[in-house]
């Protein structure tokens, strides 16, 4: 062929022409070389090959009966994680998982609380479609609270495809087994995430939030309830007013309760002015559906109550500890969102500033553009 | 006396040797080649319309499916055209972790495209079983750090989802004391072989000016005596600091582009040495903390290509400020090396079709998108 | 044999029987036990086969089936005959169902003339080697049938293609035997083997040789050169794998069988694969000396033979033992050789293979045929015969002298054939661009 | 035993019988070539009760080997086979029948004639001297018929290269299908020719190229 006009200048390299001396006339050594090879091949094979730097040696895995060797970071299907001592899920139903999914396959509801109707930060009914979800990772990735992680069991194969739509009580491992099956990666998230647990478990009323297949620890809560409520019961009677731990029913609180609330708040506010510098004006939230907090039936009830809570608040607010009870969790299910991989873990002080000044964004922001993804 | 008329020959979608779903009408008279329609779209998966209804996180795994054998490089594309687009630093060690991810890759690439062509020239699978052992070693490493063999989705924007696992680098140094000695050992297995020269000798020439006039790309361009490889054209990320040689073929024959398919691995092998040696220690970070992933990059548009193992590989997005591409086109070296087929196959053997379709090295998922 | 047959006979059935009801049972003995022995062979060979290119490939191969995957061949067996047998609507229904058994049919009817051990072969025939290669030209007939009678363009195509391989490569394969045949003088397989006693050389060539049954063909240059030019017709003859163009042709794809399913595509498979041993056993037998072997000739001798018939009969069962133990072990090794081919080569084209056959193959047998004549003249011949040089020489200078001029020829050819094979490649496309150009 | 020979032949000259005139009469052409090779089986078989076996064994290799093989490519290559179309029976079958029997009279009419029923019985079975084995055979053309036998050998040379040149002029006429290489080459060929002969610009290209350019693929 004509030499190739195309001179390109390499920088850092030459360019190398392959050598083909295809004119030279072999006479059948190639063909007894190639043999060599193989019989090289089939002389070593009767040995194992299970390292990088063989090259010879049967490398083949018999596979039921030698398991492959899985790598920690290996992702299969999603699964989701409870806490074996108490039992509780670690998913408060966030839905960024739903959100980043590419193939939309994640669908979860809220929990209600049963009492008052309220969303609380637990999962109620959460389905993965199996068949449609191509193990990318993401929502192990994405989920704020380590709830949801990538499982290492891939001989999923089933003839009959409904079970191919997982539901919660399939997709739940206790957090020992993902430790086990990963263990740097779980070291790594391992405190931020039981932090978060506590923290939500103590919001979930009742036995919401607890893995349905764990039945003795759903007993033990009832009867821990059940003892509770006779415990007020007795205390109510001593008292005229209902238990107030007991959420008896749940009913929208009526103006005039309303507005016995808010005096309270504002007595508590003008109490607390006295130590903290800046104002925790974030405290009296305002009158926007109450956190889920219990509903006192008499009007002094939740005076007393209310005024508690704003102590206890700005107790906690001046000791320096993370404003674990403040609502973290955003006011309703949908709307909202919440920076993702911004860790919570900022100096209190400014921290509940900087809070309401988001919030208040929020708010303004979510009537001017519909566009939520 | 004898008089053949031409027959129309269909060879596909099904056949055994086309590398996936891909099937040429081949008009023949008597043994020889008149002319070969290519008719492709049976793996067509709509990847460009669902890119523009999905984030662009969301778009990365499934650029992974796009051409199937080397998912580390298309993502390294997409990412690289999602950084350029919304101006995303990247860290060293991201960088080098990139590239050697995608040599990697590269070396997996050649061993199996050797392997499919020489089994199409009929040798049963013995080259393709050794290509696959090679294989399936480097599969390991990416299941390793990324978690899937294949698919890996491994990159994100401003680096990669971890960082390399302790064991990753050993074993890789372990790997690369064999790599040599493979690559010998199958050229000592096929070079000389006489068969394979009288298959493969002057057949499927590709000549230069036709090979640019096409804008074929990859080994089939360097095959034909043409030295551009976009890692030393435009070097992008850290190419620059690695030197490397540029492969080139005499001919343009079906031989010359197995020989640089050979050297290529040796420079892959090369190039991966380098990155060892200069791999920045740990806390240079495998992502640039401060890239949000769910990316808003402004109104405008980006390219980015890399020299992935078929070619060149392009990205092309246009953006219209939200956090969905406006427009998502990918440039896949598979489907514009295809387009000179006819032209190569003309006048050929019937059977050196599908040794000249080996040669060239196509997937489908990237042709049909 | 016969001898032996009739008396264990007359020992189990009582004696007395008439002469020809012994010979007609014993005709029917030997015809079961040929009938077992092929399809056993065949079930082996793919058992084998799968296991050696498994290994050479770095796996295992199969071993579910039963320890170590034994009972594969059986499980490969019954899933043929439980497949069901489709025939095309349009094609040629007696045809479609004759063929494969006009391809079966003579590839057993070879087993014949394969002697297995000393004075163990079913028929004695004085032309056997002949009578081997005229039946094995019948299955020719054979694959046309099925290529014609499916109906189908491209099983016609492979058909015609299978058949001229095959024809074409009959005629090295035949040429390179008659070598040997001129050598030993007569077409009969037992006196070729016979003919390969001695210790490396054979003792019918240098009498002084002490018989220790190594004294084969492949040792001296004629028969080294007709061993390598008929392995690689019979690789063709088979469709093995630098030849396997018929069976896996990557346009016309399963080539005369593809309308054939359940047993019927068995039946093929099962001709392949004995007309495979049998090329492998042919192979050995004229080349390696089939049963010949270190201690099988000096056992026959005891046993009972027409030289001896009073020997005593346990040492003929001896010697038959340890005659089909090395014809067994030589013919496995031969297919080790073509299973080895099948993993390292890649498969010639239609037009080069009968380009290789024709240029290559058939010049390079008839050099080979006229150092054989060389070779009987300069052993055997005296001034009778014109053979003037050699009048006053000892058989050991004879035979070196024979050896070295063969040698010499043989080389010689091969080298200038094959600088002349690989020039008449590039000259042809050379020459037809002049033409062009010229025409143009 | 003698009954027993004479048995065997009985059949085998039946079956030769029965297998010519299916040939003859059998619609389907590939038909009637299966039968030609039935009827070159039953004379091998005639020539193994005649104890001449390489007689059989090479009429078995060459014409059930080679020449059938060649007629079922002949047929199957020249035209379409349909079968229907084939009449069986001429109208004026009655003539053909008689010149038939007349011809087959004036032959055999001799032979029975001059036949001497009563021959001798056949030599004891011993080991019998084989009438046509291979050595006989080979001596023979060798010595006797060394003419006839290099006569047979240049027709065959013959016939061989009036093949060889047939196909070769068959491929001539067919057009060569250029390759890209080849067209290339070709177009570098004629330009260093057009420029040798013809010093002044050359003028447009050649137009009339059998093959299509290779832009538009």
């Amino acid at each position: 062929m004509t030499a190739s006009p195309f001179e390109i200048e390499i920088p850092r390299g030459r360019v190398i022409e392959v050598q083909r001396d295809d004119t030279r006339v072999r006479w059948g050594g190639g063909l007894l070389r190639g043999m060599a090879v193989v019989w090289k091949h089939w002389k070593e094979s009767f040995k194992l090959n299970r390292s990088y730097s063989q090259i010879h040696g049967t490398f083949t895995i018999e596979y039921p009966e030698e398991q492959p060797r899985i790598p920690e970071a290996y992702r299969n299907m999603p699964i989701l994680l409870y806490d074996d001592e108490t039992g509780h899920e670690l998913c408060t139903s966030c839905f960024q998982c739903e959100r980043i999914c590419p193939p939309q396959v994640i669908h979860m509801t809220q929990a209600k609380d049963p009492a008052t109707g309220k969303p609380v930060p637990a999962v109620a009914e959460f389905i993965i479609e199996y068949d449609a979800c191509m193990s990318c990772g993401f929502c192990a990735e994405v989920c704020p609270f380590d709830a949801i992680k990538m499982d290492h069991e891939f001989e999923l194969s089933t003839d009959d495809h409904t079970r191919l739509t997982v539901h919660k009580e399939q997709l739940l491992r206790p957090i020992s087994y993902y430790a086990k099956i990963a263990p740097t990666m779980w070291a790594e998230v391992r405190e931020s995430a039981l932090k978060k647990l506590q923290g939500n478990v103590r919001r979930r009323p009742d036995v919401i939030g607890l893995a349905p297949q764990l039945t003795e620890k759903i007993a033990a809560r009832r009867a821990e309830l059940a003892a509770q409520a006779v415990q007020a019961a007795q205390a109510a009677a001593a008292a005229p007013a209902a238990p107030a731990a007991a959420p008896a029913e749940g009913r929208k609180l009526t103006p005039e309760e309303k507005a016995a609330k808010l005096a309270a708040i504002r007595a508590a506010k003008t109490a607390q002015a006295g130590e903290s510098a800046t104002p925790a004006e974030a405290a009296p939230a305002p009158p926007s559906p109450a956190p889920a907090g219990e509903a006192a039936p008499s009007a002094d009830k939740a005076a007393k109550l209310a005024a508690i809570r704003a102590a206890n608040a700005a107790k906690k607010a001046a000791a320096g500890e993370a404003p674990a009870t403040l609502p973290v969790a955003p006011a309703d299910g949908m709307a909202g969102d919440t920076p993702a991989d911004a860790p919570p873990a900022a100096p209190p002080a400014d921290k509940a500033a900087r809070l309401a000044a988001i919030r208040a964004a929020n708010a303004a922001k979510k009537q001017q553009s519909g566009d939520g993804s | 006396m004898l008089q053949t008329q031409e027959l129309q020959v269909n060879i596909g979608p099904q056949h055994p040797s086309t590398h996936g779903v891909f099937r040429m009408l081949v008009t023949v008279d008597g043994e020889t080649v008149v002319d070969l329609k290519p008719v492709f779209g049976y793996l067509h998966r709509n990847h460009e319309q669902i890119a523009e209804a999905n984030s662009y996180l969301q778009n990365m795994p499934y650029t992974d499916r796009l051409d199937y054998f080397n998912s580390m490089a298309n993502n390294h594309a997409y990412a690289m055209a999602v950084e350029r687009l919304a101006g995303i630093e990247v860290p060293e060690r991201a960088e080098y972790i990139r590239v050697l991810m995608v040599e990697l890759t590269r070396i997996l690439n050649h061993a199996s495209a050797v392997g499919f062509m020489i089994n199409d020239m009929g040798a049963w699978q013995t080259p393709l079983a050794f290509g696959m052992r090679e294989r399936e070693k480097i599969l390991d490493l990416f299941e390793m750090a990324s978690g899937a063999r294949l698919m890996c989705n491994y990159f994100r924007f401003g680096g990669v989802v971890r960082d390399l696992p302790p064991e990753f680098i050993p074993n890789l140094r372990e790997l690369l004391r064999a790599l040599p000695a493979y690559i010998d050992e199958l050229e000592r297995l096929l070079r000389d072989n006489e068969i394979l020269l009288q298959r493969a000798i002057g057949i499927g020439i590709l000549p230069p000016e036709v090979a640019l006039s096409y804008g074929v790309s990859g080994p089939v361009l360097r095959g034909s005596g043409i030295p551009y490889d976009v890692r030393k054209a435009e070097p992008y990320s850290v190419y620059d600091r690695f030197d490397f040689d540029v492969p080139i073929g005499k001919v343009g024959d079906v031989y010359d582009r197995f020989l640089v398919r050979i050297e290529e691995m040796r420079q892959s092998k090369r190039i991966i040495e380098q990155v060892l040696e200069q791999l920045p220690d740990a806390k240079g970070g495998h992502i640039n903390p401060k890239a949000r992933q769910n990316v808003r990059p402004p109104v405008g548009d980006a390219y980015a290509r890399i020299e992935s193992p078929k070619g060149e590989l392009g990205f092309y997005l246009v953006s219209d400020g939200s956090t969905k591409p406006y427009r998502y086109k990918v440039r896949a070296p598979s489907f514009i090396n295809l387009t000179p087929l006819a032209d190569m196959c003309r006048g050929y053997k019937v059977a050196d079709i599908v040794v000249i379709l080996g040669s060239i090295d196509i997937v489908m998922g990237e042709v049909d998108r | 044999m016969y001898d032996m047959l009739t008396a264990l006979i007359n020992g189990a059935l009582g004696w007395g029987w008439p002469e020809w009801a012994l010979n007609l049972l014993s005709y029917i003995l030997i015809v079961t036990i040929v009938l077992v022995v092929a399809p056993l062979q065949m079930l082996f060979f793919t058992y084998y086969e799968r296991r050696v290119i498994a290994r050479m490939q770095d796996r295992v191969g199969p071993n579910r089936v039963g320890p170590e995957g034994i009972w594969q061949p059986i499980a490969d067996g019954v899933k043929m005959f439980t497949k069901e047998d489709i025939v095309p609507q349009a094609a040629d229904r007696i045809v479609h169902f004759l063929a494969p058994c006009v391809v079966v049919a003579p590839t057993v009817l070879m087993f014949a003339v394969v002697p297995w051990g000393p004075g163990m072969v079913p028929v004695d025939l004085p032309t056997g080697l002949l009578f081997f290669f005229a039946i094995s030209s019948i299955s020719a007939v054979g694959l046309m049938m099925a290529g014609w009678a499916s109906n189908n363009k491209f099983s016609l195509l492979g058909a015609m293609r299978a058949v001229a391989q095959m024809v074409s490569y009959e005629i090295p394969a035949v040429l390179s035997l008659i070598a040997i045949v001129i050598i030993v003088g007569s077409l009969s397989i037992n006196e070729i083997i016979a003919y390969q006693a001695g210790l490396i050389i054979s003792n019918r060539d240098l009498p002084g040789v002490p018989d220790l049954g190594l004294g084969w063909f492949v040792f001296t240059p004629v028969g080294f050169v007709a061993f390598v030019a008929f392995f690689i017709a019979a690789l063709a003859e088979g469709e093995r794998t630098p030849f396997d163009i018929p069976e896996a042709d990557s346009e016309i794809v399963a080539g005369y069988m593809t309308e054939y399913s359940g047993m019927k595509f068995g039946l093929f498979y099962l001709a392949q694969y004995v007309l495979n041993f049998l090329l492998c056993a042919i192979t050995a037998i004229i080349f390696f000396g089939g049963w010949q072997g270190p201690g099988v000739g000096w056992l026959y001798a005891q046993g009972i033979t027409p030289a001896n018939p009073n020997g005593n009969g346990l040492f003929n069962v001896l010697a038959g033992i340890l005659g089909v133990f090395y014809f067994l072990l030589k013919t496995y090794i031969f297919f080790f050789v073509m299973v080895w081919l099948r993993g390292a080569f890649p498969r010639l084209r239609i037009d080069q293979l009968m380009d290789f056959g024709w240029k290559f193959l058939i010049p390079w047998t008839l050099a080979n045929l006229f150092s054989a004549a060389l070779w009987v003249a300069f052993t055997r011949w005296g001034p009778a015969e014109g053979m003037l040089i050699t009048v006053g020489w000892s058989p050991v200078l004879r035979w070196l002298a024979a050896f070295v001029v063969t040698l010499a020829i043989n080389l010689g050819v091969y080298l200038w054939l094959t600088r002349v094979y690989a020039a008449s490649q590039a000259e042809r496309r050379r020459a037809e661009l002049e033409e062009l150009s010229a025409a143009a | 035993m003698e009954v027993v020979v004479q048995m065997v032949f009985g059949l085998i000259a039946l079956f030769i019988l029965v297998a010519a005139a299916m040939v003859v009469s059998v619609r389907n052409v590939i038909h009637s070539a299966l039968w030609l090779i039935a009827c070159f089986f039953g004379v091998g078989a005639l020539y193994l009760l005649l104890e001449a076996e390489f007689l059989a064994v090479v009429q078995v290799l060459v014409y059930v080997g080679a020449v059938s093989v060649l007629i079922l490519f002949a047929i199957m290559l020249t035209r379409q086979i349909s079968g229907e179309g084939v009449r069986q029976l001429t109208s004026r079958w009655p003539v053909v029948l008689v010149v038939t029997v007349l011809l087959f009279a004036t032959v055999m009419t001799p032979t029975l004639i001059n036949q001497q029923w009563n021959v001798p019985p056949a030599p004891p079975l011993g080991t019998p001297e084989p009438i046509a084995g291979p050595a006989e055979l080979g001596r023979g053309f060798v010595n006797e018929f060394l003419i006839q036998f290099q006569v047979v050998g240049v027709l065959l040379t013959v016939a061989l290269i009036g093949a060889i040149v047939i196909a070769f002029e068959e491929r001539a006429r067919r057009r060569k299908v250029l390759t890209l290489a080849e067209e290339l080459e070709l177009k570098r060929l004629r330009e260093r020719t057009t420029q040798t002969e013809t010093p002044e610009p050359v003028e447009a290209e050649p137009v009339a190229r059998e093959t299509r350019p290779a832009s538009e693929g």
